[in-house]
């Protein structure tokens, strides 16, 4: 693993001045920010403006996983992403612009689908998880995931002109099965290729993904811990409110919870696919 | 008794659109959990598998009283107040 | 001028899909979105954010005005620019990084501090104008301008933690001399060099402003006409407040407005200089 | 009288950060032109020139009434409730 900065070197004090200024960051904060890894579960409108935020910010150690190929579709909104690398992976699209912004990160592409196999071993080589994904298996997973190794994860998800957020698992907030301890029915999920999406919507979601991330590694309490942010772009309202605590019987982070590993089979307990490409026709 | 509902995240697609209403209530809706068929029965037009499952909501809903999770408010059991905004959620996936 | 698109290209259908699909955007907003123009002044924090959402979203003709150049200091929340493209202007970074996204585009870089001699002429030849800059004497010559040519200006602006945002001089709400007949003392002006900025904070802002510019653009109400949006960044507050109507009195836009051309030195009106190299020490 | 005083957008800044403050107020200090040098002789520590310029806000404030701008509400002459939250804004110009 890689080494801790003790201090910040002379490029970073001149590259990151604009925080160093801020006296809720200093430099203190933006040591926590250069020495923190976070891991972005996904690299589309979401995952687009949280890795750039998170590059320029300077979090020295950024994965992003993503098993999907860059196509013309998501230029509408996957700014990350840029017409001459229409055919690439979009985790190595992601890192490659990451990589331009900051060469002074290290940035790592994970070209695959995250499965159980895969999620709990990669989730405990990062500190904070990004869940910019766009289904309710890989949702649970990385919920599982998160729970199973300690790590705070920063949940965001858009559909038209709507985006939800909050932060799981952190400070004594709910897990994603504490607040859905029941998957949706399948009819009743609908992905941003069957329903559409407002390309800014995923832009708002996906930099406050990175917003509240680079809170907490900057020592900063994030805002929305325990908290849901519900976004509603057409009618410009952004509305907060309080969700439940821990669920006592939640089975992933409750008194009595049975979750030892990632043994449930995410996609047949949903009913769905993790790839949408295949996922069933949405009603909803 | 009056009461505001909401419906977001989708859950307005099942209310043709409707992302807020104003209601008034038959005096045998007294909670949440009349409150619920009541509404099925009266607002929705079609698919009520899509709003309710058994006595509760279907999963992937959140219901808020206030702007705070139900949970925090008794769930079922709460006791609906004059004024009160009861919200429906409908998670969202895509990203 | 560019000649108006009557239908959308195969092209357009297959990239834009994610808006097609969306009732309230479908074909005829698309279409006003392309065959829209919009000049976005300021390729900074704020303007990096709102160039990638309207490129991508498919905006037909985009102008981007900075006199500035790139520097390592820039890339902690200008997400537009690279390390590579240090040293260049701002505003040529900004198009090549928009015209590599979206090809399909006219993307044109103003390489120059917007003054009273090219302003008016210039946002006469577009629809829409942003507000992107840092500065007064910028923001009172932007409005009189847009007032003038009777073009709405999309205006944000962020510093520390916090965000401001507002859509002036449209569908009857004020404009920015209405709301601040007066500009502010200089010592009580702090850019982001002087107090710092969280990165993100401008992202958010940048976003929104490309959303209500892309919903007039497709025949959409924009959600902030004679509304403030107020971000607060660390307690994850969104706040919405009612502002005045125009001022009957407003000497850019009211009854007896005497405002016929940019004959006031916005520069030595605000005290302060456009540039903010040279900006005097600010206190506030 | 009780009002509620919030300070935003870098005003914070002269109260020693105070974002959000609840006030009890002299009985004669009635309406927004009393109030303002009430604030500024009570709770303001210097540079009294940042926050009142004459007997108004100095350019470049916004004052807000219950979320409305206070040109809505009579600005000076607002006659305050039990109760009101009173904003001021210094208007952000960074970018
Ligand atoms: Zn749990
Ligand atoms: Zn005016």
């Amino acid at each position: 693993t890689r080494k801790k900065k003790a201090k910040l070197s002379r490029n970073d004090i001149h590259r990151y001045s604009r925080h160093l200024l801020l006296p809720e960051i200093s430099v203190e904060g933006q040591l926590g920010i250069v020495n923190s890894s976070m891991l972005v579960v996904g690299a589309g409108g979401l995952g687009s403006p949280a890795c750039l935020y998170l590059a320029s910010a300077g979090v020295g150690r950024i994965g992003v996983v993503d098993y999907d190929e860059v196509e013309v579709s998501n230029l509408q909104r996957q700014v990350i992403h840029d017409e001459e690398r229409v055919g690439l992976s979009k985790s190595t699209s992601a890192t490659i612009a990451m990589t331009r912004i900051n060469s002074q990160i290290e940035c790592i592409a994970y070209n695959y689908l995250l499965d159980r196999s895969t999620a709990l071993d990669l989730i405990k080589q990062y500190d904070i998880v990004l869940d910019c994904s766009d289904n309710p298996p890989t949702r649970y997973l990385l919920n599982d995931a998160c729970v199973l190794a300690g790590k705070p994860l920063v949940s965001g998800a858009a559909l038209r002109f709507e985006g939800q957020l909050t932060v799981y698992n952190h400070h004594g907030s709910p897990c994603y099965r504490c607040v859905f301890p029941a998957p949706p029915p399948p009819e009743t999920v609908t992905n941003c290729g069957d329903g559409g999406v407002f390309g800014p919507v995923t832009g708002i979601v996906g930099t406050i993904q990175a917003l509240e991330a680079l809170k907490i590694a900057a020592g900063v309490e994030p805002a929305y811990c325990g908290k849901l942010l519900m976004v509603d772009a057409m009618s410009g309202a952004f509305r907060t409110i309080r969700l439940r605590g821990k669920r006592k019987e939640c089975v992933a982070c409750g008194d009595g919870a049975t979750l030892t590993g990632l043994e449930t089979d995410y996609e047949m307990w949903c009913g769905m696919k993790a790839n949408d490409k295949t996922q069933s026709l949405a009603v909803l | 008794m009056k009461l505001t509902l909401e419906f977001t995240g989708g859950m307005e697609l099942l209310f043709q659109g409707t992302k807020k209403v104003s209601v008034t209530l038959p005096e045998k809706v007294t909670t949440v959990k009349t409150l619920l068929p009541w509404i099925r029965d009266s607002l929705l037009k079609s698919k009520p598998d899509m709003f309710m499952q058994g006595d509760t909501v279907r999963p992937g809903v959140l219901v808020l009283i206030n702007d705070a999770d139900w949970e925090l408010e008794g769930q079922l059991s709460y006791e609906l107040q004059e004024g009160d905004t009861i919200v429906f959620i409908s998670t969202l996936h895509g990203g």
